[in-house]
């Protein structure tokens, strides 16, 4: 208390990935209040694109010129291995989910306008659209970014909030199905708002506990400060709930279907992957870093939530008939294989590089491949928009073999067949278990694996075994931008599952850093 | 006298041994993959083939008679089978060169019969292939010098014997006799194959000379475990009880067959088995035993059901299971009983298809009429086959100085030696066969006509009856000249040992007279029944045991009781079992996965309310179990 | 030259090459020069194998995953060269059976004969692993192609006996993949090369648990009683071609897996399991050769009698002698041929008629004798008559077991007899009898069927009668196997001097 | 001293959540989820107290700004289905279930 405030001092460079999502989401507001209708579309596309593409060279640039041991911005933020693996991955992501947005099918023109109204009517005649998309989803990615990057619980329940607000309105936006849409929004963001709540009180009792916020410093509190371990308990827990309510963990999975099925398709894309990729690293830090002295604790509560994850998401899914609504569940299922990875964090450096690399590369696996499962649901419409029904789907491989055959594809990486990225990003957490002696958890793994593989086998019986509906759906001819999604999404899942070495050296080698504390 | 050892052979007619096996071999291939290009000259090759397998074995016989005794049992290397496991060779001794004989000869003969039975079947190709393809399988069976090898043989008559018996398989009669022929030789191969594996297991060989040779090492338990499970197998193939119901139910292939597998050759490999398993037997009294109370069973079972059948195939079936148990009653004697259980085979080989041959000549001439009860008469029109079936008939009832008389009777003799129970039971058997075969031949061709009128029976043609000559000359002569001084016992002494004092034979004994009065007194009760009296064309109602006989001793019937029905019931069970019980698990399991997730979904309310009730409750659950985790 | 890539290779290579070709015909023929190819090499390679030279030959390592101690390693034995011979020899074959097979459901044929293309470099592969995750990667991803032929181009219930196999198989395949893991890990070498794990695994429970995971996916896999159920459903769904790979070459992995891994891997557990074992390969030989009587389906039938002849490899390689070990991997490829025969006649009597049921037919034999003819030396084959190559191998289990087990042996010898029944039974209803009024235009077999069934008829004979071509190849492997698990065949009670034994 | 605030803060985060548990009108609901924001500031202020430090103060006010920004999306967002519905019932909006 000198009267002097000394100014913070900020690696800018080191943030600098964020920055320039964030500017670009801050240009893009300005480019909606300024420039002329028919322009704006015109330049968010290129100005999104090049902000992802930016971020992510800085990152690169970041990881080449050597990744910092200490946290940026006072404590803040730690841009860290794992935290420039899990940015690189989520930027990629995230433009890739840029090309589907693009195609402007998706969205409504005019969210106000009442769904079968005059308004509505007028709305498509002038062919308006809502251009706040593009910011929206920088700001959203953002928040991705920040949110597994935040080295205090502040930053995280900022970023937290910064990633979920905008998705909850991207939500609500969807062209076709506008009361699902509408409905997935409310859900999620009462939902949402009530979990951040829970995140939010636990941050409280965290910082009751520990004086401080700093993750850095809880993590040093746990050892010293006696008498107040259910202040801890709570808190710690609370804070969960808020993690894995992200994550979409069993017994806070509920919105995950509604919400995946309301939404734009890409929008559901984004958050089946960035979302979930975001979650889990911040996961991993708040648990690893400020509360990794307490592990003995929470991996038990974790292995409860896991076996739970895993079983709820593959038997619900196994009778869904709505394709989207089963990608939710099997991502529900694919949270809790993931969930497995983080248990297998264990006690010494080498056992936790196996199991962050693991995680990290089941990360971009499974990120891939949902995008890439997305884009083709995309492009199976008929007269009502996307076709849902899994009945529609029937026959389409006769009708179009090469799309259906693609997303069989997907649909076989996601059940973790060998020589897809899926199986490698399994086999990886589990082998990572296995070491850390979670073996039952491993076993309980595996049988989900193979219930959950009776959906997929499901949808591919569907298209390729059974015959065509006389008026099944059409597949469009995708824009250019579809068809990249889904090219790259193909590739990469090939490439992960036939030759994963470089991708897992890179993941190893951020995982070796580890987080920093 | 113990057997001479195994000498390895080669060059000669014996060196060339393989051949016998080969050539109708290569006739069965050619016939068989040749097609119909191969119909106009099919038969010729098939006889042909058969001959020169002949010609191989004789010259073989000739070269064997060249060697000094003790050095006739030659050993042909041929090629490792199966490494480890068996190498393959040939043994041509005393034995195995009288089987090929009886079999190249006889066998050729049928193939010439069998050009004429055959003449108007439009797959007369198929059929040679067949014969000649058993041919060479039952000349393997013979001189294998292993038991593997003997086995491969031993399955292969087996085939042939199924293609035989179903050869006209358009009628399901043949097709299910065929096809239980081969399953009841399988029960009977079950036990061959336990015994050869236990063999192994013992001595890790299966070469005859080893194991043979070795067998006085072995436990007897050991020994008596091998005897009994060959005998299992020596059963199925010779139709020995309780493994005989095949036989009968066989005789719906064309008749050269039943004459050639199922009376003269095949039939007979059972014995063939025992006797040259002799060392094996020779130390297991128990085995030896069983051998013999199976082979009187059976003799008395086939006569007796040879009193009833009115199909003359089947009566003369019965019969030969009848003879055929002679021969195992004298193998299961011991090695003085071989030579008689060789002679006696070698004799009915001729006679028996003498007769067989005979029977399908007056089913050639009746439109392939069996039923004996629309015979009657045949003597007249048909000369040569009556003439030389009479032979047969002498020969088989042991009317003296025919062969039968002196095989036959020396095996009664022998058994009588052995065991006066089972000498008595023989004798009485042979009383029975005088019975069955003279109301066979007074049925036949005897008494009035009782034809169809759509038969106008005539004498078959020549390429027939001159193997019946042939065979008959054989039913008349063979017996005396084997016999008669110990002549092939002493020949087979070699390979199967003989008995330390010769048994001399007596025109006149006790044994002999009385087995003369009951064939004398069958053959007359035959003749006031069948004979002088008038045969009703439909078989009259029957007594008691007349049904048991005509019912082949009711053993059909307890197959189909205590195995078919069963088996029946029990493959129903298990199809049951298997789509509703082990199928059913899988089903229901995922049906049960599937359910639960039925049910389950509906927790998904799409309440936001109950969702953040689900949030509030997984928060509460995981800061308790946190609490608890934390304090424990 | 590393001959086992370039087998691979060539298959691939000739997948992706049928899926360009435009037409049809130019597809199969293609596919057939492509599978033909692959023969020769394979024969070539075959040529220069040593068998007493080093237990893998033609070895070639190469770094696959680093991180995860995979290697892209692939080697041949003896028992692995005869498979691989089985699985190059059946494609060509398959290939010339499947002519019309994929146009029936007017499907695409190009992808039918890609995917064969495909399963035949999986097939090689997985025989020629030498690294036990290469192994597992083929086992698994082997099941999707099958998946595709099943499920796209069978019978009416195709697609419930599709998911069925795959769904079973990748159950079992997940159960090993927690075995692989485990197996890895507690090696602790940092390795998944066979080579390198023999022996590491020291504690028996430890052994015992991994053994469960690994067999419990092989007797999946082979299929062993009683998780069978998923054969008869799927084999009588497959179109007759890939039926012919699937319980010819893909069940072959389940036993040979047992034989290679179970044993080498985890030598105390085997031995602790194998009274076990034995036992269900005992119970599926008599039961499925019951149930095979029971059934009123051709291709249901083969499939269970398969179940039957799978107890007896299963028994075989159990038995852990060298005549059971070798008699057991002879009977792999035999029974690749015997059964493959049985199918494919089987199909193509059931392409004529289009019915599978053994109650439509009757009389065949007249109309066709030659379909007929071959169909009884198929089914001859699979009674093991002697003569044909089934017999040898059955003959050599037999006798192995019966040395060490004497009760199962005679039990499972009870299958024997059983096997007459179900073929002749079979054999009588469709070929003997009336010529049925259905089948009484029934052509008999073309000369592309001649040529499809003429090669595995001819193996059968020339296997049966001179089988040591193969058995020198296999006995030196299957001993080698015995000694790393370290057990010697019984003394004979009497010992009998002699040469060559 | 500080345990009454921290206990009445823990009652009105529990009386918010039972709040978003029972109540049906979406604005209401949304409204309690803004009460159980403010018992966590006032956790957080308590808590600043009891520690010694500003940072509990200071976060208070990072809070109230997130909290805002919620304000302004869950209202545009309850508005546009109250104008499709004509209902702020959150038991209306099940049409995505199961």
């Amino acid at each position: 208390m000198n009267g002097t405030i000394q100014a913070p001092s900020i690696e800018y460079a080191l943030l600098a990935p964020l920055l320039v999502v964030f500017g670009a989401a801050i240009v893009g507001v300005l480019v909606e209040a300024f420039a002329p209708r028919y322009l704006r579309s015109a330049i968010h596309l290129p100005l999104t694109l090049l902000s992802l593409a930016g971020a992510f060279a800085l990152a690169v640039w970041q990881a080449i010129k050597g990744v910092p041991t200490k946290p940026a911005a006072m404590g803040a933020v730690a841009v860290d291995g794992p935290a420039l693996f899990i940015w690189g991955t989520i930027l990629i992501l995230a433009f890739v989910s840029v090309l589907l947005i693009k195609d402007e099918e998706h969205f409504v023109g005019s969210a106000a306008a009442v769904p079968g109204s005059a308004e509505e009517e007028q709305s498509l005649v002038e062919r308006a659209a809502h251009t706040e998309v593009y910011p929206l989803l920088l700001f959203a990615v953002g928040g991705m970014l920040l949110f597994p990057a935040a080295n205090d619980l502040l930053v995280a329940f900022v970023a937290l909030e910064v990633m979920s607000l905008p998705l909850y309105l991207l939500c609500g936006l969807a062209r076709r199905r506008r009361l699902l849409s509408q409905e997935a929004a409310v859900k999620y963001f009462l939902l949402g708002a009530f979990s951040s709540a829970f995140f939010l009180y636990g941050t409280a009792l965290l910082y009751g506990y520990a004086g401080s916020v700093d993750l850095a410093k809880i993590n040093q509190a746990l050892g010293t400060v006696g008498g107040q371990d259910t202040l801890l308990y709570i808190g710690a827990a609370m804070l969960g709930v808020g993690l894995l309510f992200k994550i979409g963990a069993a017994p806070f999975q509920a919105w995950k279907p509604d919400v995946y099925q309301g939404s734009p398709t890409p929008i559901t894309a984004l958050m089946a992957s960035g979302t979930l990729v975001a979650a889990f690293g911040a996961l991993l830090r708040v648990f690893w870093v400020g509360l990794g002295g307490l592990d003995w604790d929470w991996r038990p509560v974790f292995y409860g939530v896991a076996i739970l994850t895993m079983v709820v998401g593959a038997i619900l899914a196994i009778t869904q008939t709505d394709i989207k609504r089963m990608l939710a569940y099997s991502s529900i299922a694919h949270g809790g294989f993931l969930l497995i990875g983080v248990i297998a964090t264990g006690h010494t450096p080498a056992e936790n590089t196996s199991a962050l690399s693991g995680l990290l590369f089941y990360l971009v696996a499974y990120g891939f491949t949902t995008v890439g499962a997305f884009a083709v649901v995309t492009m199976v419409r008929d007269a009502g928009g996307e076709a849902w029904h899994l009945s529609r789907w029937a026959g389409l491989g006769k009708r179009s073999p090469l799309l259906a055959g693609t997303f069989a594809f997907f649909l076989l990486a996601f059940a973790g067949i060998p020589l897809t990225s899926g199986f490698f990003g399994k086999y990886a957490v589990f082998q990572a278990a296995v070491a850390n002696g979670a073996t039952p958890l491993v076993i309980v793994g595996v049988v989900a694996s193979a219930i959950a593989a009776f959906f997929y086998v499901r949808v591919i019986v569907l298209m390729f075994f059974s015959d065509p509906a006389a008026d099944g759906p059409s597949v469009v001819l995708p824009s250019r931008g579809t068809a990249a999604v889904v090219g790259i999404a193909a590739l990469a899942t090939v490439v992960l599952g036939v030759y994963p070495q470089p991708v897992l050296d890179l993941a190893h080698t951020a995982a070796q850093s580890l987080f920093v504390r | 006298m113990e057997p001479a050892e195994i000498i390895q052979h080669s060059g000669g007619a014996i060196g060339a041994a393989w051949l016998m096996i080969a050539l109708p071999l290569v006739g069965a291939a050619v016939l068989l993959l040749g097609g119909r290009r191969t119909d106009k000259f099919g038969h010729l090759l098939g006889v042909l083939m058969a001959v020169a397998s002949f010609v191989v074995a004789a010259l073989s016989f000739m070269q064997l008679l060249g060697f000094a005794p003790g050095e006739r049992r030659r050993g042909i290397e041929l090629y490792d089978f199966i490494p480890g496991l068996a190498k393959v060779g040939l043994l041509v001794d005393p034995l195995s060169i009288s089987f090929c004989l009886l079999i190249t000869f006889v066998g050729s003969l049928i193939h010439i019969y069998s050009i004429g039975y055959m003449a108007h079947d439009p797959n007369r190709r198929r059929f040679f292939a067949y014969l000649n393809l058993f041919v060479a399988a039952m000349l393997l069976l013979v001189l294998a010098d292993n038991y593997v090898a003997l086995f491969v043989g031993w399955e292969g008559v087996g085939l042939a014997s199924y293609l035989l018996i179903g050869f006209w398989q358009h009628k399901p009669s043949a097709a299910t006799a065929a096809k239980k022929a081969f399953i009841v030789n399988r029960v009977g191969d079950f036990g061959l194959l336990i015994g050869i594996f236990t063999i192994f297991a013992t001595f890790h060989t299966l070469a005859f000379s080893d194991v043979l040779g070795n067998a006085s090492k072995a436990s007897s338990g050991t020994l008596t475990a091998i005897g009994l499970l060959l005998l299992v197998g020596a059963c199925g193939k010779s139709a020995q009880l309780p493994l005989q119901s095949w036989l009968l139910d066989a005789m719906e292939g064309p008749t050269p067959v039943s004459a050639l597998i199922h009376a003269a050759t095949m039939v007979t490999a059972g014995v063939y088995l025992i006797v040259r398993s002799g060392p094996i037997f020779e130390g297991a009294g128990t085995a030896q035993l069983v051998v013999t109370i199976v082979g009187v069973a059976t003799l008395l079972a086939g006569a007796i059901i040879g009193t009833a059948k009115d199909d003359i195939k089947k009566a003369l079936a019965g019969s030969t299971m009848s003879q055929i148990g002679y021969m195992v009653l004298a193998a299961g004697i011991g090695p003085v009983g071989y030579a008689f259980a060789i002679a006696h085979l070698i004799t009915h080989g001729f006679f028996k298809a003498d007769m067989f041959l005979g029977a399908g000549s007056v089913m050639h001439a009746m439109n392939d009429e069996v039923d004996m009860r629309k015979y009657g008469a045949l003597r007249k029109v048909m000369p040569v086959t009556f003439v030389t079936f009479l032979i047969g008939y002498l020969a088989i009832i042991g009317f003296p100085l025919l062969s039968g008389y002196f095989t036959k009777d020396g095996i009664i003799e022998t058994a009588m030696e052995h065991n006066a129970i089972l000498g008595w039971l023989a004798v009485l058997g042979a009383g029975i066969t005088g019975f069955y075969m003279s109301r066979l031949v007074f049925m036949t061709f005897f008494g009035a006509k009782r034809w169809e009128p759509t038969a106008h029976p005539h004498e078959s043609p020549a390429v027939m009856t001159w193997p019946l000559i042939i065979l008959s000359i054989g039913a008349i002569g063979l017996g005396a000249f084997l016999v008669l001084g110990n002549r092939f016992m002493t020949f087979l002494a070699p390979a199967v040992g003989a008995p330390e004092e010769m048994p001399s034979f007596h025109p006149v004994s006790p044994t002999g007279l009385a087995t003369l009065a009951l064939v004398a007194i069958g053959a007359a009760f035959a003749w006031f029944k069948y004979g002088r009296a008038e045969v009703p064309a439909v078989a009259p109602r029957a007594s008691f045991l007349t049904t048991f006989a005509r019912r082949d001793l009711y053993g059909d019937a307890l197959n189909e009781a205590l195995f078919m029905r069963p088996g029946q019931w029990l493959t129903r069970l298990a199809v049951f079992f298997d789509n509703r019980g082990v199928d059913g698990l899988v089903n229901g399991l995922a049906a049960g996965i599937g359910g639960t997730s039925g049910r389950l979904r509906r927790v998904q309310t799409g309440f936001v309310r109950s969702y953040a009730l689900s949030i509030f409750l997984g928060a509460a659950v995981l800061a308790g179990a946190w609490l608890v985790v934390g304090n424990l | 030259m590393p001959w086992l890539s370039t087998l691979m290779g060539v298959s691939v290579l000739g997948a992706l090459g049928v899926t360009l070709v435009r037409n049809d015909k130019l597809a199969k023929q293609f596919t057939l020069v492509v599978s033909l190819i692959v023969l020769a090499l394979t024969v070539a390679m075959a040529v220069q194998f040593s068998p007493n030279g080093d237990k893998f030959q033609f070895a070639e390592t190469y770094d696959w995953i680093p991180q995860f101690g995979v290697h892209y390693g692939v080697a041949v034995d003896g028992i692995a060269l005869v498979l691989i011979l089985l699985s190059v020899i059946l494609v060509p074959i398959v290939v010339l059976a499947s002519w019309h097979d994929a146009e029936a459901g007017k499907r695409s044929v190009r992808t039918y004969f890609s995917l064969l293309l495909v399963l035949e470099a999986m097939m090689i592969g997985v025989f020629a692993a030498t690294d036990v995750f290469l192994f597992y990667v083929f086992f698994e991803a082997m099941l999707i192609p099958m998946y595709f032929m099943i499920g796209s181009y069978g019978g009416a219930q195709r697609s419930y006996a599709a998911v069925k196999f795959l769904l079973y198989s990748l159950f079992g395949g997940l159960l090993m993949l927690v075995a692989v893991i485990a197996l890895y890990t507690i090696a602790g070498k940092g390795t998944f090369m066979f080579s390198d794990l023999v022996g590491t695994i020291q504690d028996v429970t430890t052994q015992k648990w991994l053994f469960l995971g690994f067999f419990i996916a092989f007797a999946i896999k082979a299929p062993l009683w009683p998780f069978h159920t998923w054969l008869p459903d799927a084999a009588a769904q497959a179109p007759a071609g890939a039926a012919v790979l699937l319980v010819g070459v893909l069940d072959k992995v389940g036993t040979y897996g047992m034989l290679r891994f179970c044993l080498e891997l985890f030598p105390d557990a085997a031995k602790f399991f194998t009274p076990l074992v034995i036992t269900l390969s005992v119970i599926g030989i008599v039961y499925g050769a019951i149930v095979a009587i029971g059934q009123t389906d051709m291709k249901r039938l083969i499939a269970y009698t398969s179940v039957s002849h799978f107890g007896f490899i299963a028994m075989g390689v159990f038995a852990m002698t060298t005549s059971a070990g070798s008699g057991a991997t002879l009977y792999m490829v035999n029974h690749g041929f015997s059964t493959g025969a049985l199918f494919l006649i089987a199909g193509f009597l059931i392409y004529r008629r289009g019915s599978q049921f053994i109650a439509d037919y009757g009389g065949v034999q007249k109309v066709a004798p030659i379909l007929a003819g071959t169909f009884l030396v198929a089914g001859l084959s699979s009674l093991s008559l002697p003569g044909l190559s089934t017999f040898v191998s059955e003959f050599m289990v037999l006798t192995g077991t019966y040395q060490r087990y004497v009760v199962p042996a005679v039990i499972a010898t009870v299958g024997v007899i059983l096997a007459a029944i179900y073929i002749l039974w079979m054999y009588q209803r469709t070929m003997n009898g009336p010529t049925a009024e259905s089948v009484k235009s029934l052509p008999d077999l073309n000369a592309r069927e001649k040529w499809v069934v003429a090669p595995l008829v001819a193996l059968l004979l020339v296997f049966g009668f001179y089988p040591k071509p193969l058995l020198d190849v296999i006995n030196p492997a299957v001993k080698d196997t015995l000694s790393s698990v370290s057990v010697t065949d019984p003394k004979p009670a009497v010992p009998v001097a002699q040469e060559g034994q | 001293m500080t345990t009454h605030y921290l206990v009445l803060s823990a009652l009105l985060f529990a009386i918010g959540g039972v709040g978003v548990l029972v109540r049906r009108n979406a604005i209401v609901v949304f409204m309690c989820v803004e009460l159980m924001l403010n018992a966590c500031n006032l956790a957080f202020v308590t808590f600043a107290r009891q520690n010694g430090n500003l940072d509990g103060q200071l976060i208070a006010f990072f809070v109230m700004i997130v909290a805002a920004a919620e304000v302004v999306i869950g209202l545009a967002i309850i508005v546009t289905i109250f104008r499709t519905r004509r209902s702020a019932s959150v038991d209306d909006v099940s049409l995505l279930k199961y």
